[in-house]
């Protein structure tokens, strides 16, 4: 298949004179964390903008910049500001965001061991993602939780960024997913409510939540190549992503994991 | 659970389509791939045929390089090749050129060492007769050493099946990718093992299918 | 044909070849013998180019092996047949496939290829055996496929390491007959390396013993087989000494083709009038004949009698040592 | 850039340590296991010296259930092993559980077929004279074809190298995993290829030294 | 000692053997021989198991072949040295490695395998080469490693599969020397399959010969050679025939052990008076004598004369058909 802006116009082809046209596809890319909910509002997208909706999830958080960017997709429903920023400045790329809504995931530190921030010990053992996206998320929440200082203007910071770790703290990369199952070998993990939620725990058992403000800036938005950042149909998908229906849906299933940030 | 069963039950086909379509094309390709190095590699080699030790040592490289690279970051590199090639660089299409040139060097690797098997008598026999190169290649050492050379593309095929699922990152599906995503990343054991069940089914039959093979023609 | 001079060969620190000389000429069979690990093996390699030399020269039709190698070492090799000593047969194809190899090689078109590997088939009498594999043939089938394989393109030179030493009697006179045959007809130029001396009586017109590196004996078949030069001796060992009887003396006298139907034999016993036994006797085939010695015993009285008698009639004869 | 050069300056010691002691151990293991997997295969399958298809089947049936999943799947689903064998599911001392789990059935089948390729002559000629099975495995066998088996293990150790950065997954680092989170996931190219180049010194190293063996073997 | 009765074994729809009976004796030296491909190797390998058979018996010691799979093959191996018709060598251990495998695999210990392994390798004179790996060897000395080997468990049966096809003469006469000694200081039973008919008159004491499965034709191997059955005839061809003068009459006399040193021919040629020339003769070494067959070539007239003296003499005659 061809993306939309390969094939809108000018199809002078046999198929001129057939009526009944093939809907025009278009090709939103997302990742495990937001499948679900963008097959929710493929539903409604699809039948106010009169176009088809193809899903096409990307197990990795750097290609769907990759294929959008080169036009192998329409759009992208996956990434937090921050992320995107790094993106377009290392890569040299013009990826923009539209609009100013998006749906947010609830941050926090989780442990099986302890209850309090202040039981955390000395030299303890962090889990955080291993992701660059969701890693930056973690060390950032850990910075603003005062246990690390992170050095100045980076975007997208690693382990080797942290210049203050006063509490001596090991932190462990870790696959998102796995970090939920490793909460037995470290003494507690930076991570998303979601992942305690899908693994039947429970997402609000965190012993601190990430602050609104952060969670909003770090809510995940709809990304479009620069030159198609005017199209028709991306209203269609804002509001099939961000309406009231999709609030109720996140509500009712993937409660305390996601939020809407609109 | 039900409905757990349900989603299994609707993306078992399409996303198995997806796989073979891969793992079909990518086999195929890389076995070319990897016999037209392999062979090079045993003309070139020390005590090959037409020893050269500047090609060998350049080829030798470029696998070692290849098979150097994480994956994903092999996939991410060499997508400009990729869009030249298919036109796109996702979906299942353009996963089958990363795994074609991941696998290419390791089925050049276990063909190469199945042709250095071949009894160095053989090749005199052939000599003797005044056979030339390449029909020494083709019609006594590859013919000779057919039956390792099947086990290698059996080990070859299972090897791509277990890539295709890291063709994910490309957004190309299949059963593996799927396993990941909709299983292992949502935490639903249902899809995981559902789908890794079926996984089992086909490299079972792949390597059913290659012992027997390698039966008949021992 | 075949020339070599002063060849020399080394493996690491063995010298295989110290001073090869010896000249084959076309339509020869050329019987090279010599005790096991002599170089015979090697010697053949080097013709065909397999097995490169050290010094000294190695001529075929007057060119330089070496030289081959940068003008067509295919086309020189394509007419050099070799059936070697361990066959070397594709397991993986049938009799029929390894016999037609050589022909596919050289692109023959299918049609030729059958119907010359259909007569190679008969000709070694392998037709049942055509579609097995290598693996399950008996040793001496092998071997028939080997010599078959050899002979696909017609060469004008045929190498055989051993090309008999697998077959009962009545096979390996059948193959030796057919390369005479071909010999004779296509006039090809036959090396052959053997442990057979029968073979060599059979079959081949000259002889050249294989020793310590160098090729001193050389000749005729019949020549050298009458003189039993030491080199002879030292290859076959002098077996019947061991079995002549002890008592009296024993003469050896060597028969020529001519003496053979001349009645030697009985006319010395009447003329002589001494008694002896024959105990002991070659009379062996050879190309065109037959040829040999035989030992007889007499009384030490009658030695004299006999060996002057044998000596008008211009026989050699040789008195044994039987070391009492 | 100058920058970037002193980060990777810093990590790659202590990276490349990492992966050292990963890629050592877990071809240690998986070494061992494979070779006891390949000989009991090889000993039962139908050509075998003690055919029994029970067990091979068994044996091939749980080789091919490992290597159908992907490999991520494959070290979450084997956590508790992991635990219970190192104590923990992190670090580079965990990851070498699920690289020895999954690389040994790899080397089995290697080893399996270089084994079968052993002249059945040679093997009647250890049975003509009484040798045990165990023997002939040992004595004949595996003698005759270790450099295939080289041969086999090079290749295994280089995509042990390979699996080691997906391990990245266990917090194990290791360059690979360098690679792929400071490298490719934060758009660094000097770590990511620089890493990568790394690598591939280690593997045309082990290359090299797999090549060099084979000869002095063959 | 080893005992078959009506063996029967098929390969496929082939049947290699349809009957085979026969009984060798502890302490024989027997010879089967056959031409290529009539199943010899499929027999030696059926006494050591290591090839099963359909149907009959085949029994070593009084117990079944067959039965040893449950009870002790490997001790039972243990005393059967075989020797490969192609050697089987272990390509990656050196001479000193491949002979001594065997006796590692008994867990003998180092000292005292070191001991056996270089007097074997004295033995068959390769000391020189016992830290090289087969594939440089020539034929004949990869063949003599193989020899070393079957023996260095002294076995109580040997079996020889053409075990000196590639060797010279003189090497061949001092393993054939060897195997006597070893037959006869202890007493080990050898079966020797070859092709050299040599062989069998220097060592064995029976022969057998295998012919359509069968094997009908057994016995000393003196009468054999000496009946000239036609099994033996299929055999080895009756290669003198095309030689023979085709004037006269050809009488073909056989002598046997007994009649050597008795001057038979001298005494005729003096008695009878009537002229004759020894065309052909076989005088051949067997294991304790010389025995064989002369030709001799006279007048038609003189024919009854000869053969009359012949009788007399009690010695066996045949006139040869030659074919005119
Ligand atoms: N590639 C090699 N490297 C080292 N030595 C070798 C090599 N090939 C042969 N030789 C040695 O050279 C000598 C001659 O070997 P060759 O095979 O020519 O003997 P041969 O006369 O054919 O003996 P046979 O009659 O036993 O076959 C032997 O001692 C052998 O061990
Ligand atoms: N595994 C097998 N499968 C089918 N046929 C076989 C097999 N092994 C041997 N044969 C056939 O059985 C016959 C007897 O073989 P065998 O090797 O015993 O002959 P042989 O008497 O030793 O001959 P040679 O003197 O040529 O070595 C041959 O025709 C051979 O092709
Ligand atoms: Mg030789
Ligand atoms: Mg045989």
């Amino acid at each position: 298949g061809c993306s939309i802006n390969a094939n809108s116009s000018d199809d002078t082809s046999s198929e001129v004179d057939t009526k009944v046209e093939e809907k025009e596809i278009i090709k939103i890319g997302t990742t495990g964390f937001f499948k679900d909910i963008v097959q929710e509002a493929k539903k409604d997208f699809e039948s106010t903008s009169g176009y088809e909706l193809e899903v096409i999830v990307f197990d990795d958080n750097v290609t769907p910049n990759i294929a959008l960017d080169e036009g192998s997709i329409d759009v992208n429903f996956y990434q937090h500001v921050p992320f995107l920023d790094a993106f377009n400045k290392e890569r040299g790329t013009n990826l923009v965001k539209y609009g100013e809504k998006g749906i947010a995931c609830t941050y926090g530190i989780y442990s099986s061991k302890l209850k309090s921030l202040e039981e955390i010990p000395n030299g303890a053992k962090i889990g955080i993602a291993n992701d660059s996206s969701n890693r930056t998320r973690g060390l950032r929440f850990l910075e603003s939780n005062g246990f690390i200082k992170i050095k100045d203007g980076v975007d997208l910071p690693t382990k080797l960024d942290v210049i203050e770790n006063p509490k001596n703290l090991d932190l462990i990369e870790i696959d998102g997913p796995k970090l939920i199952s490793s909460m037995e070998d470290v003494d507690a993990v930076v991570g998303y409510g979601i992942y305690m939620l899908l693994s039947g725990k429970d997402p609000k058992s965190a012993i601190i939540f990430d602050n609104e403000e952060d969670t909003k800036r770090y809510a995940d938005v709809i990304v479009l190549r620069e030159d198609n950042k005017n199209v028709e149909w991306v209203k269609h998908l804002e509001a099939a992503l961000t309406n009231e229906k999709m609030r109720k849906y996140m509500d009712e299933e993937l409660e305390g994991a996601y939020i809407p940030a609109y | 659970m039900d409905n757990n069963l349900t989603i299994l039950n609707s993306i078992i086909w399409p996303e198995l389509l997806k796989t073979f379509y891969m793992v079909f094309f990518s086999t195929f390709f890389s076995t070319i791939f990897g016999f037209m190095i392999a062979i090079v590699l045993s003309i070139t080699r020390k005590d090959g045929l037409n020893p050269n030790e500047t090609i060998y040592k350049v080829l030798n490289t470029l696998i070692n390089v290849i098979r150097s690279f994480p994956f994903i970051i092999l996939m991410v590199a060499i997508i400009p090749l990729t869009r030249a090639l298919v036109g796109t660089s996702i979906g299942p299409k353009a996963a089958i050129v990363p795994l074609t040139v991941v696998v290419s060097p390791f089925i050049a690797r276990l063909i190469e060492s199945s042709l250095n098997e071949v009894d160095k008598g053989l090749i005199e026999a052939a000599k003797s007769f005044g056979a030339s190169n390449l029909q020494i290649v083709f019609k006594v050492m590859i013919k000779e050493s057919i039956p390792l050379i099947i086990s290698s593309i059996t080990l070859a095929i299972i090897s791509i099946i277990g890539f295709s699922s890291m063709a994910g990152a490309l957004g190309a599906g299949g059963l593996g990718a799927v396993a990941l995503t909709y299983g292992y990343q949502s935490f639903n054991t249902t899809i995981m093992y559902g789908t890794v069940v079926v996984i089992i089914f086909i490299v079972q039959i792949v390597q059913a299918t290659g012992n027997f093979l390698y039966r008949k023609l021992k | 044909m075949i020339e070599s001079i002063n060849l020399q060969k080394s493996f690491g620190n063995t010298q295989v070849f110290k001073d090869i000389n010896l000249k084959i000429e076309e339509g020869d069979i050329y019987g090279l013998v010599g005790r096991s690990g002599a170089g015979k093996s090697t010697f053949l390699r080097c013709i065909n180019g397999l097995e490169k030399y050290d010094s000294g020269s190695l001529m075929i039709d007057g060119i330089e092996v070496r030289d081959y190698y940068n003008k067509g070492i295919r086309e020189f090799r394509k007419n050099i047949g070799m059936i070697f000593q361990h066959f070397s047969l594709m397991n993986r194809k049938t009799v029929y496939e390894n016999i037609a190899l050589p022909m596919e090689c050289w692109k023959y078109n299918k049609k030729d290829i059958d119907k010359r590997v259909k007569e190679l088939l008969e000709l070694v009498g392998l037709e049942e055996k055509m579609n097995d594999k290598p693996k399950i043939l008996s040793g001496g089938q092998k071997q028939r496929v080997a010599i078959a394989r050899a002979l696909a393109l017609n060469p004008k030179i045929l190498l055989c390491d051993e090309a008999t030493s697998a077959l009962d009697p009545k096979t390996t006179s059948s193959i030796l007959k057919l390369l005479r045959d071909i010999n004779e007809k296509l006039g090809i130029t036959i090396v052959v390396v053997t442990h057979q001396m029968s073979v060599i009586r059979e079959i081949c017109t000259k002889v050249g013993i294989l020793e310590h590196g160098e090729l001193l004996t050389k000749g005729d078949v019949e020549d050298i087989f009458l003189q039993q030069p030491q080199s002879l001796i030292n290859l076959l060992g002098e077996e019947e000494n061991s079995i002549l009887p002890s008592k009296g003396k024993n003469i050896r006298m060597f028969y020529r083709k001519e003496d053979i139907a001349t009645n030697i034999i009985s006319r010395m016993a009447r003329k002589s009038d001494v008694d002896f036994s024959i105990v002991w006797g070659k009379l062996e085939k050879y190309r065109d004949g037959v040829l040999g010695s035989i030992v007889i015993n007499t009384e030490e009285e009658n030695v004299g009698i006999i060996t002057d008698y044998l000596t008008t009639l211009g026989i050699k004869w040789r008195l044994i040592d039987n070391g009492q």
